[in-house]
């Protein structure tokens, strides 16, 4: 009997990356594995970092924007959003009604895009190939409409403090509302094809449960947290911009197919959201004032006054918050970015315990990350 | 048979048995080689072509030749067989050379070999042996003896997590792959490949091909068992957890480059012929015409053979770009819950008809 | 424009500051003298903004007897029950800046006490005071359930920069402290994995911090500072 | 037992219509390909760029982004561009020309399109468009319009070229600046041989 105790399977550490084609960018995961069942996961990052808190502080408000964009790539919209609203805030401006009309628009627009990666990449990750491709044919209607409107597809630089760098082209509003007509019926098929896959549902559901306390406690946000059944969302919680002029709703994980918070509710979520999405844009696309100015009247030289301000908005990954301390001169004093890739890869580690290998590419992809955010 | 017929053309077979016999052989697998080289880069062009129109493009295309795919990308195959040939062949330092350089040709014998015994048509056949169908499921599981050499000698974590994996799910899946053979070898009373096809001949009421997947449900249920656990045999989606370029990289072959890798990748779909030809012999009339009177004649039956076959290579392919992959465990509860309750249930099954009805 | 130009101008324009305009109404050439007067301008209007930021950061001093009006109900309940761990409240009370020592303690207080349950911590910032010569680590508090925030600010000093990790209590902080250690070399004292998050292991020096100064190598290898034929 | 078995059989159930129905999609965008498909041959077919009118009121030109484009004759040498770029990308040296003699070669005297008096010699007017993040900051401060990425609103002056790719690496620094000789420099600007 005692020599049966003393056989033991020995633990291999795996790594996963830096290069691995599910790692989603240059993410090494150091993987403790007992045959398939993982029992920790390390994700060792940093490979992407380009010190973009320390350069911000070397050049003027206006050059961070362009890297912002380069922080989360997949969404460079919502991060100028985000630091624009921050910096309005800041120096207390208020902009026309056209632009936040405009910004709003462009933001649902790339979250859309966004989402449409992040599902078509976990379709991938959990071994279909087919929905990836046709999610990218969407996405690529929505970087057409951004190469109309701002004269790039990925990183745009399109919003500044104050403003918009361009009006929207002239037939804006029917190319929209064509991209959304076409979009809107892919939906139900991307669900016959994915969504409700019987072996897309067994790979998916019930893996990887993140409970809302732990959620909460590791500071997830967005899709992944509202796939744990918490109804928190910046643009209905604290609305910026013109978010409180719409009426949406905030899809919420309800654990249809397994446990309330598994990754089948988290990818279930941006599905959702996606649909809503689409709502906004096309409200706004109502609302939105016909003529109007789309600068307010900044300074050419924007120098924020003393002070600092936090502030959150709502990304496709979650709460990116901005913290800009100004020291009233035209570089910022010290800026950090919250990233939410970042919380929700801290998570990882806790709900991918005792999961296999394939779980692990699963969970990780249910979580939406983005390298160049996470490292900055 | 044709291994026979050409023994008996040479006049002085009788007086060197061996070395004919030798020369017989190498006569024989010449072809068939051939066959499967030519086979696979048809049926490379056709994944391209069929993974690209399900993806909403064209895949390789090319307008007139020089630079690019020459026309509708025909020379895609072609030049993706030469970048094969010519890329560098690289041997980890630390992997155990032998059994690295052994394992792509175990695994491409066990599909090759098992080509023998397919019949094309009534006359083209290499061997039909009496044990025809049992020897190809003995033989093609051949195979996993080199992926696990090759998971294991190269000498990577990677590689051997495939091996592993594969192994298991290939000795799983011969289970309900032999189980539903089984019912059909209660129906024709032969193991013979020619036999089982000649039991097929006729058609019901003049119209429903007398194909044994046809001739009670239980066959029915046999048939898609058979060929989904083929599907698995073969390492395809949604069972090519072994090769799962998400997860794992590429599996066994992750070290592997060059003419090695292309050994891997032609027995793959060697392999998938195999599992098509033998689900085609023994469930869908081998080459026998589905409509009565429409090119049955002999001559016809290499045509008819191959078109049907296929036609279910066509269904992996389909298979792969739509579905998404099962995990290892499901894959071993799909097999063990799944399959092989329903494989002795359909034996069952079959038995009872053929004692209650005939 | 020349240096010498500069040079005339500047001075010019310090003789107006000074009240005499004639300095700058006597220059011949018509476009120095709209651009010393442009540069009068500027100057002026820099001095006001100089006054302007000057003011709120007077009022940024401590105050302890802040009255009752200007705070907010998590500032009072904090006064109430930690009254000598708060240095000062800033900003109506949405702003309380604390002594490292029993920070731990009145972070649990926080994220527990039915009143505030500060669950989620939003940001965690660490700053580089500069002239003060001292790091501050900034938290950005948020109740789920009140819809309430706080930001929490620790001053540490900079020689030897100590401050209790939270990262049990919120397990955002966990990634977020390694990276305060990271730039700024904050010790989060009893963090059970305080490693650099984002540079690499063997990295010298804390990169955010304001006297950093870049390594000329990095394991042999000359990091370089100007492009070759750019400059 | 019985609820076992049936949810075995509902799973199986569930199963096979889930994945027919997922290859009835796959099989549809197979066969209408020739509609549906959404990729071109990219060498002999190009995706149309946008539109060009976008909804300014005075101008109608588009905003692509290609690369960075300058009219070295309108160019005055303010210096604002290579303020704006937050990645340096751009370098300027000028001299100053009030004194010196014309050349009238390389027209660094003069009036730009926009009637702006140019003073300066500019000498060294360098890209490196390896660099360049395409953020578009450096185009809108400058006075004279000159600085813009092919395309914009001065779209006739300069085809627009998305494939600008190099063998070498210092192909893609841009040199704008005219060539001058040091003599011509030392003429221009009136110091005679000392400058080089």
């Amino acid at each position: 009997m005692k020599e049966i105790g003393s056989i033991r399977a020995e633990e291999m550490v795996l790594n996963i990356g830096p290069q691995h084609p599910s790692t989603h960018g240059v993410l090494r995961l150091k993987v403790k594995t007992d045959g398939e069942i993982v029992s920790e996961v390390i994700p060792i990052i940093g490979y992407l970092h380009r010190c973009f808190e320390k350069h911000a502080e070397n050049i003027t408000y206006e050059q961070v924007i362009p890297f912002t964009d380069r922080c989360d790539y997949i969404a460079s919209m919502n991060n100028n959003f985000g630091f624009v609203v921050a910096m309005e805030e800041l120096m207390d401006i208020k902009v026309p009604e056209r632009v936040e009309y405009i910004r709003v628009i462009m933001a649902e627009l790339n979250r859309i895009a966004s989402h449409l990666l992040a599902l078509g990449v976990y379709g991938l990750d959990i071994g279909a190939f087919t929905p990836f491709l046709h999610m990218f044919r969407d996405r690529e209607r929505i970087l057409d409409i951004f190469e109309l409107t701002c004269g790039a597809r990925l990183l745009y630089n399109y919003m500044w403090v104050g403003g918009v760098s361009h009006d929207l082209p002239r037939n804006f509003e029917t190319i929209c509302i064509d991209f959304l007509d076409y979009f809107e019926p892919n939906i139900p098929e991307f669900n016959q094809l994915l969504t409700t896959n019987k072996i897309f549902i067994e790979r998916t559901a019930d893996v990887g449960v993140m409970p809302a306390e732990v959620a909460i406690s590791y500071g997830v946000s967005g899709p992944n947290l509202r796939g744990s059944g918490v109804k928190w969302d910046v643009r209905k919680d604290e609305p910026y911009s013109v978010y409180d002029k719409f009426d949406f709703e905030i899809p919420v994980g309800t654990g249809d197919h397994g446990t309330l918070g598994d990754c089948w509710d988290r990818y279930w979520v941006r599905m959702l959201e996606m649909q809503e999405s689409c709502n906004i844009i096309r409200q706004a696309l109502k609302a939105i004032p016909d003529n109007g100015d789309v600068h307010a009247m900044v300074p050419k030289k924007i120098r924020p006054p003393k002070g600092s301000i936090y502030r959150r908005t709502e990304s496709p990954r979650g709460d990116l918050g901005y913290y800009i301390i100004s020291d009233g001169s035209p570089t910022p004093f010290r800026l950090k970015m919250r990233s939410p890739a970042l919380t929700s890869l801290s998570v990882l580690d806790e709900i991918s315990a005792g999961w296999m290998i394939s779980d692990v590419i699963a969970i990780l992809g249910s979580l939406d990350i983005v390298l160049g955010e996470i490292d900055r | 048979m044709t291994v026979d017929y050409l023994i008996d053309l040479i006049p002085f077979a009788t007086d060197f048995p061996g070395l004919v016999f030798i020369a017989v052989i190498i006569a024989c697998a010449v072809p068939i080689f051939m066959f499967i080289a030519v086979y696979a880069l048809v049926a490379i062009y056709a994944e391209l072509k069929v993974s690209s129109f399900m993806q909403d493009k064209v895949g390789p295309m090319g307008q007139g030749v020089g630079l690019h795919a020459g026309k509708w990308g025909l020379l895609q195959p072609v030049a993706d067989a030469l970048k094969l040939i010519l890329k560098e062949d690289i041997i980890p330092s630390t992997a155990d050379r032998k059994l690295f350089i052994m394992a792509p040709f175990i695994v491409f014998i066990g599909a090759f070999i098992t080509m023998a015994a397919l019949p094309f048509s009534p006359t083209i056949i290499v061997a039909d042996m009496n044990i025809g169908i049992f020897y190809i499921l003995a033989v093609s599981s051949l195979g996993i003896i080199g992926l696990i050499l090759a998971g294991w000698s190269s000498n990577n974590k990677w590689s051997l997590y495939g091996a592993m994996r594969s192994a298991a799910q290939i000795v799983s899946y011969e289970i309900p792959a032999a189980m539903s053979i089984i019912g059909v070898i209660m129906l024709t009373s032969t193991l013979s490949m020619q036999g089982i096809i000649e039991h097929q001949s006729g058609f019901v009421w003049g119209i429903l091909p007398n194909w044994i997947i046809f001739q009670n449900p239980f066959t029915f249920l046999s048939f898609f068992i058979f060929f989904m656990s083929g599907v698995a045999e073969c390492n395809r989606t949604p069972f090519d957890i072994p090769e799962a370029e998400s997860e794992l990289v590429a599996g066994a072959f992750t070290e592997y480059s060059g003419m090695r890798y292309a050994f891997f990748f032609l027995s793959e779909y060697a392999n998938m012929f195999v599992v098509s030809g033998v689900a085609v012999t023994a469930f869908l009339g081998g080459w026998q015409s589905p409509i009565p009177g429409l090119m049955d004649s002999s001559g016809w039956g290499l045509f008819w053979f191959m078109s049907k076959s296929l036609f279910l290579i066509f269904v992996m392919m389909w298979f792969r770009w739509t579905w998404p992959r099962l995990r290892v465990d499901q894959l071993m509860s799909v097999c063990w819950k799944g399959f092989i309750p329903i494989a002795f249930f359909n034996i069952f099954g079959i038995g009872l008809w053929k004692l209650i009805i005939g | 424009m020349t240096a010498d130009q500069e040079k005339f101008i500047a001075d010019v324009v310090e003789k107006a500051l000074a009240g005499d305009m004639d300095a700058i109404n006597s220059i011949e050439d018509r476009s120095v003298r709209a651009k010393a007067k442009a540069s009068l301008v500027k100057a002026k209007r820099a001095a006001k903004a100089q006054q302007k930021s000057d003011a709120p950061a007077e009022s940024d001093s401590p105050n302890q007897q802040e009255t009752a009006e200007t705070q907010s109900p998590l500032s009072i309940l904090l006064n109430s029950t930690y009254p000598d761990e708060i240095i000062e409240v800033l900003d109506e009370g949405k702003t309380i800046q604390l002594h490292p020592k029993q920070w731990n303690e009145i972070a649990t207080f926080l994220r527990d006490h039915p009143e505030a349950l500060l669950d989620q911590m939003e940001c965690l910032t660490g700053v580089d005071l500069g002239t003060e010569d001292a790091l501050q680590v900034r938290y950005n508090l948020h109740s789920m359930k009140h819809r309430h925030k706080i930001e929490i600010r620790i001053n540490t000093n900079r020689d030897k920069p100590e401050i209790p990790s939270v990262e049990t209590i919120w397990r955002m902080t966990d990634w977020f402290e390694r990276e305060a250690y990271d730039m700024y070399g904050i010790v989060f004292t009893n963090h059970r994995d305080l490693r650099r998050l984002l540079c690499p292991e063997d990295w010298e020096g804390w990169p955010l911090r304001k006297d950093y100064e870049e390594p000329e190598t990095y394991h042999g290898i000359m990091v370089p500072k100007v492009k070759e034929g750019w400059e | 037992m019985g609820k076992c078995m049936r949810a075995y059989f509902r799973t199986i159930r569930e199963s096979v219509s889930t994945l027919v129905t997922g290859m009835g999609i796959t099989w549809r965008h197979m066969v209408n390909i020739r509609k549906g498909s959404v990729t071109l041959q990219y060498p002999e077919e190009r995706w149309p760029r946008p539109e060009r009118n976008i909804g300014f009121d005075q101008q109608d030109y588009n905003i692509i982004r290609s690369r960075l484009h300058v009219d070295i004759n309108d160019c005055i040498g303010c210096l604002k561009c290579e303020r704006a770029c937050p990645v340096d990308c751009i370098k300027i040296s000028t001299e100053r020309v009030t004194k010196g003699e014309d050349i009238p070669e390389i027209k660094h005297t003069g009036v730009t399109s926009n009637e702006t008096k140019k003073a300066l010699l500019i000498t060294r007017f360098d890209i490196d468009m390896t660099e360049c993040c395409y953020c578009n900051l450096c185009t809108y401060p400058c006075p004279e319009e000159c600085i813009f990425m092919t395309g914009g609103p001065n779209s006739e002056k300069h085809h627009i070229d998305y494939e600008f790719s190099q063998y070498d690496r210092n192909d893609m620094v841009y040199r704008f600046a005219k060539k001058v000789s040091d003599e011509q420099v030392a003429k221009a600007t009136g110091i005679n041989g000392e400058k080089a």
